[in-house]
């Protein structure tokens, strides 16, 4: 926990921005540079600031040890559940051309906008996940 | 000979890159730098992956004019799976380090091995008291 | 010649596999678990004895179980080889039934129920071996036996035990594995099939581009892995499994183990390569050679061993090798006499072992020294002992007569004179064995402060002894059942 | 498109749908996650044998990921080696996760088990995908799945040497992997494709170039690492003795195999058997290697004290053999090799089921402490006979039906100095078995009193008698599975896999 007063508070302001932009390299990893992978990072480079310098009490106060557990596995499931979709609704294995959004193109971009949802929760979540991880001493 | 150091120079950084992690994950007893001089040997893989891709004059296959030649965009794609694996890699290998400070008390491989060493004839002891 | 196909074999075999589950079940009550052990070998009897008129009016009965992988089938096939094979065993198995269970019940052993598992076992192997109808079949009951055998004679359980049936599966084991296998693989390669076949299945091939040394190799190779043949060098497993109780010894010497080595060597001889292609090779000549080595200085070893059973022991090496010596004369005197051999070795031998466990339930006795003038405390295991010896060392009206004719008939057949000299000196051997024992127990005083009041074994132990001496008397006179089949198996592999 | 072909990629996709799923259930009830595995893993399992029915009846089966053809799209291919294969990694799965239960809830840490669950099952994705897939570097990156996984679980031993172990496999599976992957780039290099039926087609033109021969040699010697064949097997035993008991068993029987499959695939079906003519004749190199693997492997074995140690040190010889049939070249002796897959798997996890089961009971791994065994717990120990008797090749057991397909490969391509390995390994193994085996049943100390029955419970008991039914059927049997393996050698070596 860090005691300097500027850099609590730059980071309580920054902290918003940080999030949205993850948000934002998510959403856009479908038609530019970016994607889940990137955006994940820097969602979850958040939550490892927040611990870095509010403390780590504070960042289980805001995502607790459970629902970054849930998180883990939502994202993979999101991932799945789309290539399972597509499956059931008669295409292959992630073959997004076949969800209901109209034509194929349009389920190309949605499905792809999906998948990149799902691959950012679980980058997010796991690396909150190791920093905890490799951060707690006494743990087990 | 020297076109043939000069022309391939891709190559030669590559394997001396790898010959360096490789020596280093040997010869260290330090497992931090044992995973470090890992690192190096993969990344020097990488590189070599990536120098292949590269058109002479090639420019970045996105949005680009189509008269102009391109890089082979497909190893780059393949080396980013490839550095996933490997970061993850090393996060089951730092945890792996922490839980063995956590024991043992040192990350330095002989000390650990000598600790081992003592406690099973330790435990071999005990048992035959 | 006509087929049968009939399932009566597989159940041969399977009668006493079978008798297991019963047996290891009644495992607290004693009467019941022998009962099951008698009504398994008279069930098995009767099976074998059922076969055999169709086999004497030249028939063969047939049974595919399955195949294991291609080309590799488990299949029965009783010829009259075979069933004298089976014939013998079977009936020594009712007979060492009987005599086992008193021996173990006076002698209180422990672990009585694995003992007559294992006892099934064995002669389930057996079974299989003798109606095996090729060689991968006949491989399986082979190891089988090696298998079921190896708790027999650890079953004391000391160290020497250990020590004896390490020995004796290290020898049979890896034989087995390190040059039958290959034999068989080689002969599966070169000849495609692995039935046995009279006349054998190498000579076919022998036009077909498999060269004489590669069957003179496969021949060896065959010899050396039939370790329970105990054709020297590889003999030394039988005296040290002489640590079992005396009932397995007799099993290994009479009924089971030795005689499936010999029958394992017949099969390969006569119906693997076929008398014509060994005698044009000139390896049967060779074997003979071999073999006689073994009769020699195996009578020699014997003549020099204190303890009762070693001496047996090295009886029992020396005997095999005249059946082996028999068979690879390739003539047919000298294949008769080597088939009969296996009989009459098979019931004189039991006598003798039946005596050893006798006297030693009776007096704890176990080395020859200790045995002086006991021809007056046991009276009639001793005549009994002087049936079997006699009948071994093939004096006139006993059954070791009529084999021994034979075989001497064969050597001179094969005008192989040497062989018949090789006989004649080892009966003399057998009867400087066998009559300083006879000597020792009827002609030398007891030590001083023994009462010399009878003190026999049990009844139980005595009347299957007195059987077996009985047949060796019976087989001199009246040998047809075994003759007509011996002679049957002859004349199909030598085709005349 | 019908749905009867997605049941494919499920084998795959299920499994791995499930590992995010597990800790999820996991946390509204323990008792969930291992439902679900057990629901996905026996999925998997019908619908490779399925699978193989499909493949041996109407030939290779393609499928091709989110519906891209390839050169862009991931594809995997199945044809009668790899069902086959699939086939005995998923029944090891299956078998294994029933075993689990008990077994991990004794040696796992109660708040853990589920993601022990996730992570074991992610481990099998792994497998599942390195068997399926049709592309190269596909095949690299499931690798790595299973050996993250793999390291994972290794670590989850009880002892405190796990990590260690687990650290030392992680070096050394990350240099075989890195090496394999620098392969490929060769081979993609040298062909411009990654696709394991469109390099088929196209390396024949460029044998004769170096970067081809030393792509092959980078992969080879990857593979020999992750096989653990003889002078690269040093991360084995201790990953095996280390990790807990069920990781053994599933390890021991799935992982090593798998990537024998790898090579042979890569060895015949990537390259053709005539790159060895023309190239250096790696093969005769593989029958030395081999041979002496399975030497030493042997001769190690005998001299340790330590049960699951032994059995990795006889796990390094028994590799030996497959490589040592992949070497040979020859249609029979291949199919050995094949079926040894299966008969291994079979074997080794049976072997390591019991050793799981006298765990659990007794607490201890020492050989000397199975004294009595066989009456302590019965049918463990009957059960072990079984296997051991396999191991060593006794007829009518899954054992020697390899053995004997390995023997006559061996005449049949006059490779001669082989028998004599095969058949001293044998004796060498009989030896070691043996022992064991004497100290279960013959050797009772005298002080000792009444051997108390106290057999391991029926979890435990059930899936290893039922392997050791397997390997007495399959060896009475065999010729189900041998006619699958010789199809699948033939087509291996003619070339026909790609049809």
């Amino acid at each position: 926990m860090n005691e300097n007063v500027i850099i609590r508070t730059v980071t309580q302001i920054m902290l918003p921005f940080i999030q949205i932009f993850g948000l934002y390299v998510i959403a856009h990893g479908e038609v530019g540079p970016g994607g889940g992978f990137q955006g994940g990072v820097i969602l979850g480079a958040s939550v490892i600031l927040i611990s870095l310098v509010l403390g780590k009490k504070e960042a289980r106060k805001r995502l607790s040890m459970k629902w970054n557990d849930v998180f883990n596995s939502t994202g993979v499931l999101v991932y799945a559940g789309i290539g399972f979709i597509c499956l059931f609704l008669g295409g292959s294995f992630l073959e997004y051309g076949v969800l209901p959004f109209g034509s194929a193109e349009k389920g190309n971009h949605l499905g792809m906008v999906g998948i990149e949802i799902g691959v950012g929760i679980t980058v997010a979540a796991v690396m909150t996940t190791i920093f905890f991880e490799a951060s707690e001493k006494d743990d087990d | 000979m020297i076109e043939f150091i000069a022309g391939k120079y891709n190559f030669w950084i590559a394997i001396i890159l790898m010959m360096i992690g490789f020596y280093g994950v040997i010869a260290k007893g330090n497992l931090v730098k044992k995973i470090i001089s890992m690192n190096i040997f993969q990344t020097a893989v990488f590189l070599f992956y990536i120098s292949i891709a590269v058109v002479d004059g090639g420019t970045a296959p996105v949005l680009w004019d189509k008269n102009v030649p391109f890089d082979n965009p497909l190893p780059h794609v393949l080396i980013l799976t490839a550095i996933v694996v490997s970061v993850a890699t090393t996060a089951v290998a730092l945890a792996l380090i922490i839980r063995i400070y956590k024991d043992y008390g040192t990350i330095e491989e002989d000390h650990i091995r000598e600790i081992h060493t003592k406690r099973v004839t330790e435990a071999r002891k005990n048992e035959l008291c | 010649m006509e087929i049968i196909y009939s399932p009566i074999p597989l159940y041969a075999m399977l009668v006493s596999l079978v008798a297991i589950i019963p047996i290891y079940f009644s495992k607290n009550q004693p009467n019941v678990r022998e009962f099951w052990t008698i009504a398994a070998a008279v069930i098995k009897f009767l099976l074998v004895l059922s076969m055999v008129p169709a086999v004497l009016s030249g028939q063969e009965i047939v049974f595919k179980f399955l195949t294991a992988f291609p080309g590799l089938d488990i299949k029965f096939r009783v010829d009259a080889l075979g069933l004298f094979f089976a014939l013998m065993a079977s009936s020594l198995w009712i007979i060492t039934s009987f005599y086992s269970i008193s021996y173990v019940r006076a002698m209180d052993e422990h672990a009585q129920t694995r003992y007559f598992i294992c006892f099934a076992g064995s002669l389930s192997a057996t079974m299989g071996a003798a109606f095996a109808s090729n060689l991968f079949t006949m491989y399986i009951f082979y190891e089988a036996l090696t298998l079921f055998t190896y708790p027999l004679i650890l079953h004391e359980e000391t160290k020497d035990a250990f020590r004896g049936a390490k020995i004796y599966l290290t020898y049979l084991l890896g034989t087995s594995i390190a040059f039958l296998l290959p034999a068989i693989v080689i002969t599966y390669f070169t000849t495609g099939t692995l039935e046995f076949t009279p006349g054998g299945v190498f000579g076919a091939s022998l036009n077909g581009g498999a060269s004489t040394a590669l069957i003179t190799f496969t021949f060896f190779l065959f010899i050396a892995g039939i370790g329970k043949a105990g054709i020297m060098p590889f003999h030394s497993w039988l005296p040290n499994a002489m640590v079992a109780p005396t009932p397995v010894s007799s099993l290994l010497h009479a009924v089971a183990v030795v005689k499936m080595g010999v029958f394992v060597v017949l099969r390969v001889v006569l119906y693997v390569f076929g008398v014509d292609l060994l005698k044009d090779i000139g390896l049967g000549t060779f074997l003979a050679c071999f073999a006689s080595i073994t009769i020699i200085f195996s009578s020699l070893i014997a003549m020099r061993q204190d303890n009762i059973k070693a001496r047996l022991a090295y009886s029992t090496i020396s005997q095999l090798s005249y059946i082996v010596v028999g068979v690879s004369l390739l003539s047919p005197g000298g294949i008769t006499g080597s088939i009969m051999h296996m009989v009459i070795h098979a019931f004189s031998k039991i006598t003798l072992f039946f005596w050893a466990g006798a006297v030693y339930v009776a007096l704890h006795k176990k080395y020859i020294s200790e045995i002086a003038g006991i021809g007056k405390k046991m009276p009639v295991s001793m005549a009994v002992f002087t049936l079997g010896a006699l009948s071994l060392i093939g004096v006139p009206p006993f059954a070791g007569f009529i084999s021994k004719w034979y075989l001497v008939n064969g050597a001179i057949q094969s005008e192989l004179l040497p062989i018949a000299i090789v006989f004649a000196t080892s009966s003399l051997l057998n009867a400087c064995y066998f009559i300083p024992i006879i000597y020792i127990a009827y002609f030398k005083p007891l030590p001083e402060g023994v009462s010399d009041e009878v003190q026999e074994a049990p009844l139980m132990i005595l009347i299957p002894m007195i059987i077996t001496a009985a047949m060796t008397l019976i087989l001199f006179f009246a040998p047809s059942i075994f003759m007509d089949m011996a002679e049957i198996a002859v004349q199909s592999v030598t085709g005349n | 498109m019908n749905f009867v072909e997605h049941l494919h990629v499920l084998i795959v996709a299920i499994p791995l749908l499930a590992v995010p799923i597990i800790p999820l259930v996991g946390r509204l009830r323990l008792d969930f996650s291992w439902y679900f595995t057990f629901l996905a893993l026996s999925l998997s399992f019908f619908m490779s044998l399925n699978l193989l029915m499909n493949v041996w009846g109407s030939g290779p089966v393609s499928y091709f990921l989110g519906g891209w053809r390839p050169p862009w799209g991931i594809e995997f291919h199945f044809d009668l080696l790899n069902s086959f294969v699939m086939v005995v990694t998923t029944f090891i799965a299956f078998v294994s996760v029933i075993y689990a239960k008990q077994s991990v809830a004794n040696e796992i840490s109660y708040d853990k088990i589920p993601a022990f669950y996730a992570v074991f099952v992610l481990f099998f994705v792994g497998l599942f995908g390195m068997i399926a897939t049709g592309d190269i570097f596909n095949l690299y990156v499931f690798l790595e799945i299973t050996s993250l996984a793999g390291y994972a679980l290794i670590a989850a031993g009880k002892r405190r040497y796990a990590k260690m172990a687990s650290f030392n496999y992680l070096i050394l599976g990350t240099i075989a992997a890195t090496f394999i992957v620098l392969g490929i780039g060769y081979l993609y290099m040298a062909t411009g494709t990654l696709n394991m039926k469109d390099l088929a087609e196209r390396l024949p033109e460029v044998y004769e170039s170096r970067v081809v021969f030393t792509g092959l040699a980078f992969i080879i010697v990857g593979l020999l690492i992750k096989m653990a064949v003889f002078p690269l097997h040093l991360w084995l035993p201790d990953a095996y003795k280390y990790s807990p008991s069920v990781v053994s068993a599933a390890m021991a029987a799935t992982s090593t195999k798998v990537a024998a499959y790898v090579m042979m695939r890569i060895l015949f079906s990537i390259f053709k058997i005539e790159f060895n003519v023309i190239g250096i004749p790696i093969t005769e190199l593989f029958i030395y290697i081999s041979s002496i693997g399975i030497i030493v492997g042997s001769v190690l074995a005998i001299s340790q004290t330590n049960i699951k140690l032994m059995l990795a040190y006889s796990s390094i010889g028994q590799i030996g053999y497959i490589v040592l049939a992949a070497a040979m070249m020859n249609p029979v002796a291949l199919s050995g090799g094949i079926i040894h897959i299966l008969n291994h798997a079979l074997m080794k996890g049976g072997l390591f089921f019991v050793v799981g089961a006298v765990a659990y009971k007794l607490g201890t791994e020492k050989i000397s402490d199975f004294r009595g065994l066989g009456k302590r717990m019965p049918l463990s120990a009957f059960a072990f006979t079984i296997f051991s008797m396999s191991i060593v090749g006794v007829p009518l057991t899954v054992g020697f039906v390899s053995k004997w397909y390995l023997v006559t490969g061996a005449v049949a391509s006059a490779h001669w100095y082989v028998i004599p390995v095969i058949l001293l390994s044998s004796l060498l193994t009989a030896i070691y078995f043996g022992r064991i085996i004497n100290l279960m049943y013959f050797s009772k100390k005298p002080d000792e009193g009444e051997i108390i029955r106290n057999e391991a419970p029926f979890g435990l008991v059930a899936p290893t008698l039922a392997v050791a039914g397997l390997c007495i059927f399959f060896g009475i049997a065999a010729s189900v599975p041998i006619e699958i393996a010789a199809k699948a050698a033939d087509a291996l070596i003619g070339g026909g896999l790609w049809k």
